[in-house]
C-alpha cells in the first residue's frame, strides 16, 4: 500500500474500554501511529474527518439511539472496511443486558423523567450494518487487534480466534473448571480471544467474548441444568453478553 | 520407511521465482513458477504448496511444465487469502513452495482404452498435462472426449489450446450461460448436457474428472448409469490443507488423506467414506 | 476593543472519556451547560434481577478507565449488604490494583487528553512526533502499573479474579517482587512526570470549593474511610444520602450530585491532596514543595499537578504494600444473605459511591451508582462560568480552549456519569 | 527379553535424583482438589505413582500444543529454522501404558512417509519410563484396546516399571533404558518368580475394569452404519463443538499452520497449533465446508477413532484412556455410541 491506511474510530454506548486499549495499551498498538493514519478518533485528537474516507472503521459500542444507527449508516458508506470492536459493538455486550427487560420499566428505575430519554432495544452493529469480520472481547483482544492491523498493513483478510475458549484453555494446560470443579463454565459456547483467562485464574468463563460461531447454546444450557443451577442462572449466563445474538437465544429461554 | 534424513524438514519450503504473471479470465491467473532444483519433475495431477510469507501457504495443481524451460505453470482461480496475495505477484517476484506432493493422475490405465476427461471450472487446470499426455501418445488410446463446463464462456481457460487439441481429440464445451459467440461450439447447460456426445458403450472407457464436487457427482452417477464401471472412473478432490505431508489432518477423508493418497482417487474407494459428497 | 459573544458551542467535546457538547451564553445572564449526550445504557435499571456474583463484572463495564473503581466499590457494597468478611490479604491485592489502576487513569489523562493543549497538538499521535520524550515516559510508567493491576486482575481493564468474598487466584510472590523492582526503576519517571506537569503553564485562576474526600487515621484512604470535607463534613459512609442529593437535569443523560442543600462540591486528585496531603510520604511532600506546589489550593487547573503527585506517591505506596505482604492462595467463602449497604472508594477522578439492595438469594433488587463526575458536575458548570466571565475579552477559539482545558483539568469521565 | 531388575520403595528417590542430573524429569505431580498433572520435579517427594489419570497425555511433551516451525525474513527470504528441543533432554517417568500407546500411535503419523523434523528431535530427545497400571482407572477400558493396563509394547520406550508393595520391578527395553538401570547399586536381579508375581498383578488389574468395549468387527460395523441416527441424536442434544474431547485425546494429531507477522512487517513466524475436526471450520474451503453440520463432526470422531484409523495405520486411534468422556463437558461417551450401534445391528 503505497499511502498509509486511514482509520476512523467511532464511539457508541459502551464503555470505552476498546478504544482505550486500541489507544493507550500495549506498546505495539503504538507503534501503530506511525504506519497508519488516525484520520478520526474523538477520545485521541481535536478535528479529524468523521466524513472520512475510511480504509478502516472500528466501531465501539452498542446502539441504542437512533442518530447512531444514522451515523453509523453513513460510516459504512464511505469505509472500505467496518470492524465492530469489542463485545458491546460485536454481539450488544453488557448494555444488552437491558433488553431481558421492557424498556419502560428499565427507564423509570433510572431517571424520574424519562420523557428526554430516547433510548432504542439494545443492538449490535451487525443488526445495522454489513461488517467485515470482528475483533472480539471485552475489552477486545490484542491478540485480534493486532491481526487486524497487521492485515491491514499487508493487504490481506485478517484470520481472527474463531474457536471456542475450551481451545485456549487446553492449550494453556488449565484443569477444566466445569469438568474437575462443577462450575458452570461459559467457555464451551464462548469465541476464544483472551487466552482462557477466567479459567487460568480458577473460576469460570462468563463469556465475556461473546458467542463463538455456531455454538450449541441449547446442550450447554441443558448441562447447566443437570449441574444444578435454575433457569434463572441459565438465563442470566445467556444474557450477559450477546443477548441479541442468535447463537445464544437457546440458553436466554425463562 | 525411508532412511532417516535428519536435515530435510518437509514443512519448510524452498523459494521460487516468478517468470511470468498471465491473466486467463477475469478471476482466473496463470504463474510461471521456477523452482530451485533443476531436475524437478511432477506427474500430471500432483500439486504443490506454494504461498507467500506472512499469508500461509495453499495446494495448487501443476497445469503444465515446459519441457525446455522447465518452468513450472500453475493456473489459480482467485479464492482467498493466500491467492490474493500470489494474484499481486509479477515477474520476478518471490514465492515459497514445496512439492511435489500427491498420487497424481492413473495415466497406466488409459492405455488401449477410451477417455474421457470432465473438467469444471478451475478444475480444467490439473487436467490440462493429461490431455497434453494424451495428445503427445494419442496412437495409444481409443476415442478421447474433453468435456468442459464452465460458468460463461470468459471463464473458459486455454481457449487457444482448446483450439489445437480439438484437430485430435472430441472437444466439447457448455457454459451455464451463453450470452456471446465463440470460436469454439458451446453448448447451454450444465457440463452433462454434453453426454448425449458420447459414443456407446461405455464399458471400455476410463474418466478422469475434476471440478465442482457436486458436478463430479452428477457426471459420474451419469456415466455409471450408462454402463461405465465405477471402478473406471477416477476423480480429484479439493479439500483444505495445512501440510501436504499426511499430518494436519484437515484433508482427510475416511482413511485416506487427500494430500497424499489422492488428490485422486479411484470413485468406489473413496465413495465408501463418510463426507465425500460424491 | 471589547465585544460580547452571544454564544460559544463546543460539539463533541474531543479528549474526553464519553460524550459532551458544551453551550456557553454569554451577555446579559451568562450561562454554561454541560450538555452530556452519551446515551444511558440503565445500569441501575438492569441490574435489577443480576445475582450478585455477577455485579462486579458488570458495573467494571460502566468505564474503561476505572473499572477496578466501580467493580471494587460494587463488591464492598455487597459484601457489606450480605454479611461477607474478606482477609486483610484481599484488602492489600484490592488497594493494590485500585492505586495502580488509578495511576494508569491519571497517566493516560494527563499524557493523552490533558498535555496535547499545552503543547499545541491536537492529541496524542502528533505529540508522539513532535515532543517524544514525554511519550516515553507514559509508556514506560503505564505499562509497570498496568503490570500490576493486570497480575492481580487477569487483566487491567475488566479484571477477572475479583468476586465477593476475595480473589479466584492469587499472584505469586516472584511476580509481585518483580513488579516491585520494576516500580523502584520507574520512579524517575514518575517524578519527570510530575516536574512536567507542574511546568505546563496553567492558567492562574482561582475558584473556591467544597472539596470532599475519603479519610482514615492511618494512611491514605482509596477503598474505604469517612467521607470529609474543607467545610467540615465528616460522616460514616451510611449516613451518604442524609448528606448528598442526586437530582436530574432537562439537558444532560448525568445526574448532578451535591450537598444537602445544593452546593457543588469537587472531589478528585486535588480534593484528595488538599485534605490529605500530610498523609503523603514524605518524598513526595518535598517534589510539591520543590515545584512551588503548597496545598491547599483553590485553582482547578492544579488538579492536573495534584494527580501528578499522586502517582509519585502511588509508586512508593505500592512498593511499601508489596515488601510488607506475603501472597498465598486463600479460599473464597461467601454466605448468600438479605440486606442493603452501600460503599465509597476514591475512583481516579474522585468520589464513587454504589449502593445495593440484594434479596435472600443474592438477587440485586436495587441498585444506585453516583460517579465522581456527578458529584463534579456542578462544581465544572461553576468553575466554568467564572472562568468565561473573566475571560469575557479574549477571542471565541481562545476561550474554547480555556474552557476544554479547565473540562479536561477536572479529568471528567462521561461514560461513568451517564452509566 | 533382557534382563529384569528390582528397584525397592526406598531407593526411588535415589533413582529419581540421579536421573534429574541428566534429564529435566517429567513425573505425575498432585495439584489441588485432586488432579494430577505431569511437571518438572527435583525429587521423589512430588511424585504421584498411584495416579489415575491427568487431564493432558504427556503427548504435549512430544508434540506440544503450540509449536514454532521457522522465522522467515520477508525481504531476504531467509529461512531459519526453529529448534523444538528443550534446553535438557527430558525424561517422562510414570507414563501409564496406555499413553505410551498414543505416542507410538502419533509416530505412525509422524514419522511415516514424510518425517516430521520438529517431532522427529523432540521424540528421540525423550526418554520414557512406563509405569504399568495395577488397577483400572475409573473411565478407562484400555484392556478392550489393547494397550493396557499392562504395556504391551516391545520397543519405542526405555523402561517399564511394575509396581509392587515393597519394591517395584524395572525391564529396560532400550540400550538407553540399559544404561538408566546398569551400574546403579540401588538396583538388584529380579527372579523368575518376581516375574510370575508380575503376571498376577496383571491378571488382577484385568479383572479390575468395569468399562468394556467388543472391538470385534467394530470397524466394519461402524462403517456400515455411517448414517446411524445417534450421531446427530447426541450431536444435537449435547455436543458443545468446544472441542475439548479432541484436545485431550492423546492420539489426535491434527493441526493448523499460521503464519504472524511482526509490526516491522518483515519477521513473520509460522507456527503450528493443535486443531480438531470438530471445530467447525475445520474442513471448510473456499465455497463450501465438508463438515458443516455438528453431526458430521460427531461421526468423523468416532468412525475415525474406532475404524478407519485401523485401514489408514493399521491400529485404533482409541487407546481407550477415557479422556474424551472424561473431560467432555456434557459426558458424551463415545464407546456408548459405538455400542449402540452394536445393539442395534444384533437386535436386526
Ligand atoms: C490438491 C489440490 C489442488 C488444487 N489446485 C488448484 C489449482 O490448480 N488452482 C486453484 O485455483 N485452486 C486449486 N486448489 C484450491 C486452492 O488450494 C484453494 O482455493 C485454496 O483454499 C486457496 O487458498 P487460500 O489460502 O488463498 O484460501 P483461504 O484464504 O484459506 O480461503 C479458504 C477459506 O476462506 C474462505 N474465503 C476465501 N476467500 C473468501 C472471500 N473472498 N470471501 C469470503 N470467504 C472467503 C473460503 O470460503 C474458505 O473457507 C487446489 C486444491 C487442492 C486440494
Ligand atoms: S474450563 Fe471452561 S473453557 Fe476451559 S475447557 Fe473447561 S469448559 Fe472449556
Ligand atoms: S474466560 Fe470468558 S469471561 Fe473470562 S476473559 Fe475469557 S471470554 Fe471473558
Ligand atoms: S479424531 Fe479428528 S482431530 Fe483426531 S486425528 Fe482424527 S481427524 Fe484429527
Amino acid at each position: 500500500m503505497n499511502e498509509q491506511p486511514k482509520i476512523g474510530v467511532f464511539k457508541y454506548s459502551c464503555c470505552a474500554g476498546c478504544e482505550f486499549q486500541l489507544i493507550y495499551f500495549q506498546k505495539h498498538v503504538i507503534d501503530m501511529f506511525e504506519k497508519t493514519q488516525i484520520t478520526y478518533c474523538r477520545m485521541l485528537q481535536s478535528g479529524g474527518h468523521p466524513e472520512g474516507p475510511f480504509d478502516v472503521a472500528l466501531i465501539e459500542g452498542a446502539i441504542t439511539e437512533q442518530w447512531q444507527a444514522d451515523q453509523l449508516n453513513r460510516v459504512r458508506a464511505v469505509s472500505r472496511y467496518l470492524i465492530p470492536i469489542g463485545s458491546c459493538a460485536v454481539c450488544g455486550g453488557v448494555p444488552a443486558i437491558k433488553n431481558t427487560t421492557e424498556e419502560q420499566e428499565i427507564e423509570k428505575r433510572v431517571y424520574t423523567d424519562t420523557s428526554l430519554v430516547h433510548s432504542m432495544k439494545t443492538g449490535a452493529i451487525n443488526d445495522y450494518v454489513k461488517i467485515d469480520g470482528a475483533v472480539k472481547g471485552c475489552p477486545m483482544g490484542v491478540r485480534d487487534l493486532s491481526e487486524l492491523v497487521i492485515s491491514l498493513l499487508l493487504d490481506k483478510r485478517p484470520e481472527f480466534v474463531n474457536c471456542s475458549v475450551c481451545v485456549e484453555c487446553k492449550l494453556a494446560a488449565n484443569i477444566c473448571v466445569l469438568v474437575a470443579y462443577n462450575e458452570p463454565c461459559m467457555g464451551p459456547v464462548t469465541n476464544a480471544g483472551c487466552g482462557a483467562l477466567c479459567p487460568g485464574h480458577h473460576r469460570a468463563c462468563y463469556g465475556c467474548w461473546g458467542p463463538m460461531e455456531d455454538a450449541n447454546a441449547w446442550a450447554l444450557a441443558g448441562q447447566f441444568r443437570l449441574m444444578g443451577l435454575t433457569n434463572d442462572d441459565i438465563h442470566r449466563k445467556f444474557t450477559e453478553f450477546g443477548q441479541p445474538t442468535t447463537q445464544w437465544k437457546a440458553g436466554q429461554i425463562k | 520407511m525411508p532412511p532417516k534424513n535428519e536435515n530435510q524438514n518437509p514443512l519448510e519450503p524452498q523459494t521460487a521465482i516468478i517468470e511470468q504473471h498471465v491473466e486467463e479470465t477475469d478471476d482466473i491467473f496463470s504463474l510461471y513458477v521456477r523452482p530451485q532444483i533443476n531436475d524437478f519433475n511432477f506427474r500430471p495431477g500432483q500439486f504443490a504448496m506454494i504461498g507467500l510469507p506472512g499469508y500461509g501457504e495453499a495446494p495448487f495443481s501443476f497445469s503444465v511444465i515446459d519441457p525446455r524451460s522447465r518452468m513450472l505453470v500453475q493456473t489459480i482461480r482467485k479464492a482467498g487469502t493466500v491467492v490474493d496475495a500470489l494474484s499481486a505477484l509479477h515477474s520476478g517476484g518471490q514465492v515459497s513452495f514445496r512439492g511435489p506432493f500427491g498420487n497424481g493422475w492413473p495415466l497406466e490405465k488409459l492405455d488401449g482404452k477410451n477417455v474421457i476427461v470432465i473438467a469444471g471450472g478451475i478444475g480444467m487446470a490439473p487436467l490440462r498435462p493429461v490431455i497434453h499426455h494424451l495428445i503427445e501418445n494419442r496412437s495409444r488410446f481409443g476415442e478421447i472426449y474433453l468435456f468442459y463446463g464452465v460458468k460463461t464462456i470468459e471463464d473458459l481457460l486455454f481457449s487457444d489450446d482448446l483450439e489445437k487439441w480439438s484437430a485430435s481429440i472430441h472437444v466439447l464445451l457448455s457454459a451455464d450461460e451463453v450470452r456471446q459467440n465463440c470460436r469454439l461450439p458451446v453448448r447451454q447447460g450444465l457440463v452433462t448436457v454434453l453426454f448425449d456426445q458420447l459414443l456407446e458403450p461405455l464399458s471400455d472407457a476410463v474418466t478422469f474428472t475434476c471440478g465442482p464436487q457436486i458436478m463430479m457427482k452428477f457426471a459420474a452417477a451419469h456415466l455409471i448409469l450408462q454402463g461405465q464401471a465405477a471402478t473406471d472412473i477416477y476423480v480429484s478432490l479439493e479439500r483444505r490443507m495445512k501440510c501436504g505431508i499426511a499430518q494436519c489432518g484437515h484433508c482427510q477423508i475416511g482413511a485416506k488423506y487427500v494430500c497424499m493418497d489422492g488428490p485422486v482417487f479411484c470413485l468406489p474407494d473413496i465413495q465408501r467414506f463418510a463426507d465425500t459428497f460424491l | 476593543m471589547k465585544r460580547i459573544h452571544r454564544k460559544i458551542e463546543i460539539d463533541y467535546l474531543p479528549r474526553v472519556e464519553g460524550e459532551t457538547n458544551i453551550e456557553i451564553e454569554l451577555g446579559h445572564a451568562p450561562a454554561i451547560r454541560l450538555k452530556i449526550f452519551e446515551p444511558p445504557r440503565f445500569f441501575e435499571g438492569f441490574l435489577v434481577g443480576r445475582r450478585f456474583d455477577e455485579v462486579g463484572d458488570i458495573v467494571s463495564r460502566i468505564c474503561g478507565i476505572c473499572p477496578v473503581s466501580h467493580m471494587t466499590t460494587a463488591i464492598q457494597a455487597i459484601e457489606k449488604a450480605m454479611g461477607i468478611e474478606v482477609s486483610p490479604q484481599t484488602v492489600t491485592l484490592r488497594k493494590l490494583m485500585s492505586i495502580s489502576q488509578i495511576m494508569a487513569s491519571h497517566l493516560v489523562h494527563l499524557y493523552m487528553l490533558a498535555m496535547p493543549d499545552y503543547y499545541g497538538c491536537d492529541g496524542f499521535p502528533a505529540m508522539r512526533r513532535d515532543v517524544t520524550r514525554q511519550t516515553e515516559d507514559l509508556l514506560i510508567l503505564k505499562d509497570v502499573f498496568n503490570a500490576l493491576t493486570g497480575l492481580i486482575g487477569g487483566r487491567a481493564l475488566h479484571p477477572v479474579t475479583h468476586l465477593p468474598g476475595g480473589f479466584t487466584a492469587v499472584p505469586s510472590n516472584e511476580a509481585v517482587g518483580q513488579i516491585a523492582t520494576q516500580l523502584k526503576q520507574i520512579r524517575p519517571n514518575a517524578r519527570r512526570t510530575a516536574e512536567e506537569v507542574a511546568h505546563l503553564g496553567m492558567p492562574d485562576f482561582h475558584c473556591d470549593s467544597e472539596y470532599v474526600c475519603l479519610d482514615t487515621a492511618d494512611e491514605y484512604a482509596i477503598n474505604g474511610g469517612r467521607i470529609v470535607s474543607t467545610r467540615g463534613l465528616n460522616i460514616a459512609v451510611e449516613d451518604y444520602h442524609a448528606a448528598f442529593h442526586e437530582s436530574e437535569t432537562e439537558y444532560a443523560f448525568a445526574k448532578k450530585t451535591t450537598r444537602q442543600g445544593a452546593s457543588s462540591i469537587m472531589s478528585g486528585a486535588m480534593a484528595r491532596l488538599n485534605i490529605k496531603f500530610a498523609k503523603l510520604r514524605q518524598t513526595t511532600k518535598d517534589l510539591a514543595e520543590a515545584l512551588d506546589f503548597r496545598p491547599p489550593s483553590d485553582n482547578p487547573f492544579h488538579n492536573n499537578i495534584a494527580q501528578a503527585l499522586e502517582i509519585v506517591d502511588g509508586v512508593e505506596h505500592c512498593i511499601e504494600l508489596i515488601e510488607s505482604s506475603r501472597f498465598e492462595d486463600e479460599d473464597i467463602h461467601i454466605r448468600i444473605n438479605a440486606g442493603t449497604a452501600g460503599a465509597v472508594t476514591e475512583a481516579p477522578r474522585g468520589l464513587l459511591y454504589h449502593w445495593y439492595e440484594v434479596d435472600g438469594k443474592g438477587i440485586v433488587q436495587k441498585a444506585n451508582i453516583v460517579t465522581p463526575t456527578s458529584h463534579n458536575f456542578s462544581n465544572i458548570e461553576k468553575h466554568l462560568l467564572k472562568l468565561v466571565q473573566e475571560n469575557n475579552d479574549k477571542s471565541p477559539p481562545q476561550i474554547r480552549l480555556l474552557c476544554e482545558e479547565l473540562v479536561r483539568a477536572y479529568d471528567p469521565c462521561f461514560s461513568c456519569s451517564v452509566h | 527379553m533382557s534382563e529384569a531388575y528390582l528397584l525397592s520403595r526406598k531407593r526411588l528417590p535415589d533413582w529419581i535424583k540421579s536421573l534429574a542430573e541428566i534429564y529435566t524429569v517429567l513425573g505425575p505431580v498432585p495439584l489441588r482438589r485432586g488432579q494430577t498433572v505431569f511437571e518438572p520435579i527435583a525429587s521423589a517427594d512430588l511424585l504421584n505413582p498411584n495416579y489415575c489419570s491427568t487431564m493432558l497425555s504427556p503427548r504435549l511433551f512430544i508434540y506440544p500444543g503450540c509449536q514454532k516451525l521457522f522465522t522467515v525474513n520477508r525481504s531476504t527470504g531467509q529461512y531459519v529454522t526453529a529448534d523444538p528441543r528443550t534446553q535438557r533432554p527430558q525424561l517422562i517417568f510414570a507414563i501409564h501404558p496406555c499413553d505410551m500407546h498414543a505416542i507410538s500411535v502419533l509416530d505412525r503419523t509422524f514419522l511415516a512417509k514424510y518425517e516430521d523434523y520438529y517431532y522427529r528431535k523432540r521424540r528421540d530427545d525423550t526418554v520414557t519410563i512406563v509405569l504399568n497400571c495395577n488397577k483400572a482407572c475409573d473411565s478407562g477400558f484400555c484392556d478392550s484396546m489393547g494397550t493396557g493396563p499392562f504395556l504391551r509394547l516391545k520397543q519405542g520406550f526405555d523402561v517399564a516399571l511394575t509396581a509392587r508393595e515393597k519394591d517395584f520391578i524395572a525391564e529396560p527395553a532400550s540400550e538407553n533404558g540399559e544404561r538408566l538401570i546398569g551400574g546403579r547399586d540401588f538396583f538388584e536381579r529380579a527372579t523368575a518368580a518376581d516375574l510370575g508375581e508380575k503376571e498376577e498383578i496383571e491378571q488382577r488389574a484385568k479383572r479390575s475394569f468395569t468399562k468394556h468395549l467388543d472391538t470385534d468387527g467394530l470397524p466394519q460395523l461402524l462403517m456400515r452404519h455411517l448414517d446411524h441416527t445417534v450421531y446427530r441424536r447426541t450431536a444435537d442434544s449435547r455436543c458443545l463443538g468446544c472441542t475439548n474431547c479432541t484436545m485431550v485425546c492423546p492420539t489426535c494429531y491434527c493441526y493448523n499452520v499460521q503464519d504472524r507477522t511482526g509490526y516491522d512487517l518483515m519477521t513473520t513466524t509460522r507456527q503450528r497449533y493443535w486443531d480438531s475436526c470438530q471445530e467447525l471450520h475445520f474442513a471448510q474451503v473456499h465455497g463450501g465446508n465438508f463438515r458443516s453440520s455438528r453431526e458430521a463432526r460427531m461421526r468423523q470422531f468416532v468412525t475415525h477413532k474406532l475404524a478407519t484409523w485401523v485401514e489408514q495405520y493399521g491400529c485404533f486411534g482409541c487407546i481407550g484412556c477415557g479422556r474424551c468422556m472424561t473431560w467432555c463437558p456434557t459426558g458424551i461417551d463415545l464407546t456408548e455410541m459405538a455400542k449402540e450401534i452394536q445393539r442395534d445391528a444384533a437386535e436386526k
